[in-house]
């Protein structure tokens, strides 16, 4: 193994102490806020029980940052907002602030730097994004690339809110999903089982753990070319990937394997409804590198569709949930598939054993 | 009869003593004892050694908590099924209802008798059989209970010269129900009694000659009340339904609310459709939102002077209902969300859909497996692409969640989603 | 083949045309109902487009009806109701009367010859059942039984409207469960495996198609004694029964093993929610025949809990999904148990994977 | 940093050329690319060949639309986890990038900082590292990305010196999250920063040792709203709950009525329950059957004024999600439907709570099988039972519609349930 020489035993400090970076006013208040409400997009207003106040001034970045630009963020921080800053689930960074009169200052500092103010309320947030090319093993795509060019299409979305309840958006670079479930997301896909390279498999990979890992047991081992090798039935694959990971020799990307499916209605939160799964809207988009422009096109139709039929409070699935999914493909002019009928564990229970139907 | 009436009459010597089922002529329902006891002390008539035996068994059955009937195989002459045989076990105690076969009889669509017609019944019942009629049992059959093998025919030929067919039993086609709908029912969407005829008797061999997998059940309701709860329990459910838009009567709406209050009508209506497709004007007028409104029926039983479906009717057919054995209850699947019934050719329609389920029925079932056990075990995409059937939205309550399908053809599967598109619209443009 | 020796061909007339028998008022306006409303309870109002009227009264029967019993029916429906009547899906039979007038009398006419009147409406309705002792070759108790005494017991919700919403209860005498779901349902549940009478096995059953029915391949082939007969492996069984009506010698009844569980919530209709199924309140109660008093009791519970608490409109079902399940347990003090928790098919997607969650 | 700046400072003769990522240098949103320029032209740092190596090797990526890293093993003196290692498959072209690997480092519970503090990291990364840090990965690590193997000692023995340590990677307990909370929501139900380090901190073995089947990872949100999507993404999510009832100042539910409509109110609060839980008056106060409320969050979030949790405060422990690998998603199940969160003892017991879990965990899960699916695999009762919890209905949508299951133990269970119902009164009693 290769670990570097020196003898420094770690310090196991665990999970870092907050209160030593929180601001004040949140320290002092810790446990104790009243209430909230939200001046402008991009600005939280909380009062705690003694009816101290904060104001909270949420901006965009691109969570993959250079030091100058996390440097740039921390020179704003000291000159607009007490030294204090904190980001957030999706990587938006937030600023606190004890009074009002800074605010706008301190908005405009970031926005004449290129860092957009919002994410807030009823706004489409920033994409919860992943690794990808940049720095995965086994990607299908890029993630920072396809978040780039959809946030900068959503701009006027994430600085206004204008949309009937906030869109949390995330994307995978591989269909092991590391960006879980969003209103609406954007996962390769891919379309065709794995392309072996049977000089390599008994080289590298773990027979036995290889063939564990197939959720249909569509992998046996085999003797190819006199090598020991593995095998796939391709009528059983379903294209899932998970051998790969374990057998990179299994290779699963491929230009005509790695496509993008964009899918809606996931949640998160308990609000009104359970948490939800997404759904499958589209699949086989190109993996169209550097700007996705078929994966934004579909992106923009799915946004602008809800923020036209949604109804306030209504989560993007919840509003499907209400107009029906014949209403939702009509309004977006996607096309239902036999692909939408879902055919995985439990699929009887996602139909529709009942008489309620719509027109 | 009230029941000391009949206790006056039973258990003199020669009758077995049932203290049992005795305790079963207390209390104001109306009790079957009473009624069996009737029978059986009618001296006068050839069934009443044989309710006597009956009861004497079924009093054993009471001391025992077992069952002392078993099946066998009988029939009337041209027919393979219909009738439900049953045999004793203890024939040696109870030796005049060593046999005691069931008819299954079909009944008038929407089970309408005239009192004439029930005596004639009761007549012939009287003169073959034990006297004992279910009406009706689970699947809709007149249940003429308790006849020997000999009799079976001979009561056959009395209720077929009157207009009466056996019904279903084994491997077959099963008598089918269809709610009081058109002939009393303002939520009625279809024709029942005419969709309820026309398939059946379209396929009456399939019933008299018992040749299918497994049982195949058709039931017909006018809306989405299901008043014969055909979504759970048939094979292919008929269930009326509209397309647009419901019919409102402001008015009524607004006499309504003036007699309920609002909070009490918001409560009940408005918060009550689970779609939210409903929202009460601060002048109690109703705004109805007919694109998300799933024809629920909710809000149209509420206010049934107010609300009442459209004028473009028809029904959907959900496919694949059945009870829990083997691979536990499954209910019927959304698979034709709508089919106008009101044309000759409508109807038309409707028999040749059942004509392809029956079809594919034989030819993929197992053995021993209804279509809604064929339907999980090929999948729902499989199932809908051999009866040429196009996916919609409404066969699911959303699209699929997991990720794990080959999905390289998709772009040529939306082609023809728009194909398809292009064409109804063009159609529909046409009319 | 036992068939009787007549030559006489069967006229193939399948269902007959209900018009010959249709009351007057029915067959004129069919198809053209307007609305309808409830005098009492027991008493149908419909109203039809062209302003005509009928009344409907309904009456409870026994459902297995001595022929004296039904000519009873008949003298009344010609004395005081036109010669008309129909039964329900419920077997409950309809009088449809043109004028008002002769409603009260019929009903005093029923009355008194002990037919209750009502099961309309928010009342509780005939109770659906089976067949039992009286007739089945498989069953584990007898329904006539069963809901006599239960329909005694409940006469005074019959004969009332006083129920939030309709309740159609369902009652099956095996575990094959013709009955149907109910609003409540009383269900033989039997709780051990089949004792396997192995000297009669390959006499009596077609082995292959006994193996074929076990939902869980328990049951294998098996030399007992010598001869060829079948074994179940009582870890895997799961008590369903499926494997008597093919094979009667794997005896599933029994004093030890025929018991009655009572299940909630099942629904048929699609008015606000879906249609569901039945869920299980309490099992192991006794086959306490001729009047069930453990079972009784359980629905007695379960019904007035149900009218003390239930909204109008709300189903039983829907009642407790707006309360919650925690809340019925301890409303109709039953026990929650591990058997609560579903373990068959799809059984996760009965979880609660939110944190919904009610005290 | 305006683009145009950052184009003026690019692709030189010595720098690879990045024609398509500089399409990505376009537009309104903060661009990576922009930033990883500006770390290659840092001419005087020493991680500017590396950046500009990586850029080639990303260019060529987007060219191919492959991946052209692949892992190994690196980690630092003591740990076994911590370090997502890669090594270039194209290092022949891009030598000075052949080494890039990330360490995972745990951020302050709630991700609070200093600019002080943000400073110092960046001065570390700059010293051993590509200064490319991400703030935070979808675990919540900061990762500082882009490493020699020579330098990750030395840049954790510098962050660790600060009081940093580092995350979980492979099959051990994974880095956490806890949301913002008690420091600025009126939402909150427990105090979050504790839980987090208390059970955290508890298990650091777990973490820097990996030794477990697979992944765990525990995630803590204050309140339903479910700020860090435990629910999905964790195997053990503590979710924020109240157990008496909310809070409701009429007053400020009249004056949110007035300011926005008796309409707009019922459609966007009243029939927006779930449970249909809320009734609005005809004086425009709110009845809140707090019995039948779910703790949803809608109505408090809606109206932040008028609406609060209870104060009998804790939170609900979910048990199980986890992404699609192999079985498909699952989400969390409800497995304690609450837990006090107060007193000293409270967050021992959580804490020891999830020692049992690890414990099982790593007792019975398989080989790369996450807790979710061991219990689909074994079934919730014997999860339970194994893990010495009482069966509750909060754990379910709904009880067993499956009537395939052996009761014959059913009474001697409903005998536990009573006991453990009078204990539980006799306590409530006695407090
Ligand atoms: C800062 C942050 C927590 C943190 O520790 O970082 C946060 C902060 C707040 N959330 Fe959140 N949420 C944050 C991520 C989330 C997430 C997780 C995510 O986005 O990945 C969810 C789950 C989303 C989902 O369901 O998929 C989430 C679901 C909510 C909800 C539920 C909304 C709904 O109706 O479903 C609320 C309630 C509300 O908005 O009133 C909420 C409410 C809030 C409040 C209003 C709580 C409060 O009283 O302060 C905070 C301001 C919200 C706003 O932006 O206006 N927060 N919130 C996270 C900001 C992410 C971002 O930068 O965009
Ligand atoms: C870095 C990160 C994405 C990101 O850019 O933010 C990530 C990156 C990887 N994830 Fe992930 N996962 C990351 C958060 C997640 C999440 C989200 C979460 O934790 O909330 C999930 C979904 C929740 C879950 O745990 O299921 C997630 C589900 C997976 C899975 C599928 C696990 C499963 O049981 O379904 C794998 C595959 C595996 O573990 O074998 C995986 C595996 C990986 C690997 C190690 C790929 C591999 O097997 O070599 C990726 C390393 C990329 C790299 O080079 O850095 N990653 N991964 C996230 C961790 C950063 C951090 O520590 O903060
Ligand atoms: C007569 C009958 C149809 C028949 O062809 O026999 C019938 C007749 C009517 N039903 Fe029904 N239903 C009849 C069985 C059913 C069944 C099936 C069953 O009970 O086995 C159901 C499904 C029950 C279930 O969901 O499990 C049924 C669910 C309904 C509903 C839905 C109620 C709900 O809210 O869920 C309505 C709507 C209503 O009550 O306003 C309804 C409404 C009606 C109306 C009001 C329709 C109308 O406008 O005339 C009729 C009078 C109802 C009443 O009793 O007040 N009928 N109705 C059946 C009488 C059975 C009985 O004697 O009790
Ligand atoms: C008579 C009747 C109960 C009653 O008293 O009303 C009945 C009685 C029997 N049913 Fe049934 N079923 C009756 C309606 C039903 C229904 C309800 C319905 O049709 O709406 C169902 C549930 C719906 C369904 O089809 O699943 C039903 C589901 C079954 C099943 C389970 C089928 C399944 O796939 O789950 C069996 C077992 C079998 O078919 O092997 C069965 C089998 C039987 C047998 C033949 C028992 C046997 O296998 O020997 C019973 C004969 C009893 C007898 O001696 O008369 N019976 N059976 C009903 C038929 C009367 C009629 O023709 O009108
Ligand atoms: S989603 Fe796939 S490619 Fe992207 S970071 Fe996760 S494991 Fe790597
Ligand atoms: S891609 Fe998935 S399904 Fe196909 S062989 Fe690999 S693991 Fe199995
Ligand atoms: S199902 Fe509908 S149409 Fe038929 S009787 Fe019931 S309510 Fe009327
Ligand atoms: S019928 Fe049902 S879904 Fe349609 S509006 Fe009425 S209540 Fe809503
Ligand atoms: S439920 Fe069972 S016992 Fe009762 S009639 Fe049906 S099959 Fe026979
Ligand atoms: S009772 Fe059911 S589970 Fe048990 S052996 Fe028979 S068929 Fe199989
Ligand atoms: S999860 Fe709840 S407590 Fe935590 S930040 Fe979100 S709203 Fe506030
Ligand atoms: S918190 Fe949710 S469930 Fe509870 S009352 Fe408010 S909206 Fe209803």
């Amino acid at each position: 193994m290769n670990v570097a020489v020196q003898p420094r035993r770690p310090v196991e400090t665990g999970v870092p102490d907050p209160f030593l970076y929180m601001h004040p006013v949140l320290k002092k208040n810790y446990g104790n806020w009243a209430w909230h409400d939200r001046l402008r997009p991009g600005v939280l207003h909380h009062v705690s029980k003694t009816g101290e106040e904060v104001w909270t001034v949420r901006a965009g970045t691109q969570r993959q940052m250079d030091v100058y630009t996390i440097r740039l963020l921390c020179d704003i921080g000291d000159r607009f907002a007490e030294g204090h800053v904190r980001f957030t689930t999706r990587s938006n960074i937030e600023f606190m602030l004890s009074s009002v009169d800074k605010v706008e200052p301190l908005i405009a500092a970031l926005e004449n730097n290129g860092f957009p103010v919002g994410g807030t309320g009823n706004s489409v947030s920033m994409i919860s994004h992943t690794q990808g090319w940049l720095h995965c093993d086994i990607p299908g795509t890029d993630a920072s690339g396809v978040v780039k060019s959809l946030m900068d299409m959503m701009h006027h979305e994430f600085t206004h809110e204008e949309m009937p309840n906030r869109v949390r958006i995330t994307t995978s670079c591989c269909q092991i999903n590391c960006g879980g479930q969003g209103d609406i997301s954007i996962n390769v896909q891919y379309t065709k089982p794995p392309k072996i390279n049977h000089d390599l498999v008994s080289k590298v990979c773990e027979r036995p753990a290889v063939v564990a890992r197939c959720p249909v047991a569509a992998i046996r081992p085999a003797m190819v070319n006199g090598v020991p090798s593995l095998e796939v039935d391709e009528k059983k694959c379903v294209c899932c990937g998970a051998c790969y990971p374990p057998c990179p020799p299994m290779q699963i990307n491929g230009a005509d394997s790695t496509k993008i499916a964009v899918w809606v209605g996931g949640k998160h939160s308990n609000a009104r409804s359970k948490p939800t799964f997404h759904k499958l809207v589209v699949a086989n988009l190109p993996n169209n590198a550097p700007r996705w422009p078929e994966v934004e096109a579909v992106v923009k139709k799915i946004l602008y569709a809800y923020k036209e039929h949604g109804r306030d409070y209504e989560r993007l699935g919840e509003w499907i949930e209400r107009i029906g999914w014949p209403r939702f493909f009509e309004l977006c002019d996607f096309a239902f598939t036999k692909h939408h009928l879902d055919t995985w564990t439990g699929a009887r229970k996602t139909m529709n054993m009942s008489a309620h139907v719509r027109f | 009869m009230s029941h000391d009436e009949a206790k006056g009459a039973s258990t003199p010597k020669d009758k077995h003593p049932t203290p049992l089922l005795d305790e079963l002529e207390t209390g104001p329902w109306p009790s079957f004892v009473t009624g069996l006891k009737r029978l059986r002390d009618s001296g006068d008539k050839q069934y009443a050694p044989m309710m006597n035996d009956l009861l004497g068994q079924l009093e054993h059955s009471y001391e025992n908590r077992l069952g002392y009937w078993k099946g066998g195989t009988v029939s009337v002459f041209g027919y393979g099924g219909g009738v439900i045989p049953r045999f004793s076990e203890v024939a040696d105690k109870f030796p005049a209802s060593k046999e005691f076969h069931t008819l299954r009889v079909q009944p008038p669509a929407g089970f309408h008798y005239t009192t004439d017609l029930l005596r004639q019944m009761c007549d012939i019942w009287e003169k073959h059989g034990s006297g004992l009629i279910a009406f009706h049992g689970q699947s809709g059959d007149i249940m003429f209970q308790g006849c020997s093998t000999e009799n079976v025919q001979k009561a056959f030929d009395d209720l077929n010269e009157i207009g009466f067919d056996l019904g279903g039993a084994g491997p077959a086609l099963r008598t089918s129900m269809s709610c009081v709908g058109h002939a009393r029912c303002e939520m009625s969407c279809y024709d029942e009694v005419r969709a309820h005829r026309t398939v059946i008797n379209e396929f009456l061999d399939e019933m008299h000659r018992p040749a299918l997998p497994y049982k195949f059940k058709f039931k017909f309701s006018g809306c989405g009340n299901d008043c014969v709860n055909a979504i759970h329990r048939a094979d292919f459910a008929v269930i009326g339904t509209w397309r647009d838009d419901m019919k409102v009567d402001q008015e009524e709406v607004k006499k309504y609310v003036a007699r309920v209050g609002r909070k009490y009508a918001i409560d009940h209506v408005i918060a009550m459709c689970p779609t939210r497709a409903l929202s009460l004007n601060d002048d109690d007028t109703l705004d109805v939102d007919n694109r998300s409104c799933v024809r629920c029926m909710h809000c149209l039983n509420v206010m049934t002077k107010a609300l009442s479906p459209g004028d473009d009717r028809g029904a959907s057919i959900l496919i694949g209902g059945k009870r829990a054995l083997k691979v536990g209850d499954l209910m019927g699947t959304m698979i034709v969300p709508f089919m106008k019934l009101d044309t000759e050719e409508d109807f038309e329609k409707l028999k040749e859909f059942g004509r392809s389920l029956l079809e594919f029925f034989a030819d993929n079932a197992l053995e021993h497996e209804r279509i809604g056990e064929t339907m999980d075990r090929i999948g729902l995409p499989a199932f809908i692409e051999a009866l040429g059937i196009d996916p919609d939205p409404n066969m699911v309550n959303h699209p699929r969640t997991s990720c794990f399908v080959r999905t390289d053809d998709f772009t040529a599967e939306a082609e023809k989603y728009f194909e398809r598109k292009l064409h109804k619209d063009a159609r529909a443009a046409a009319e």
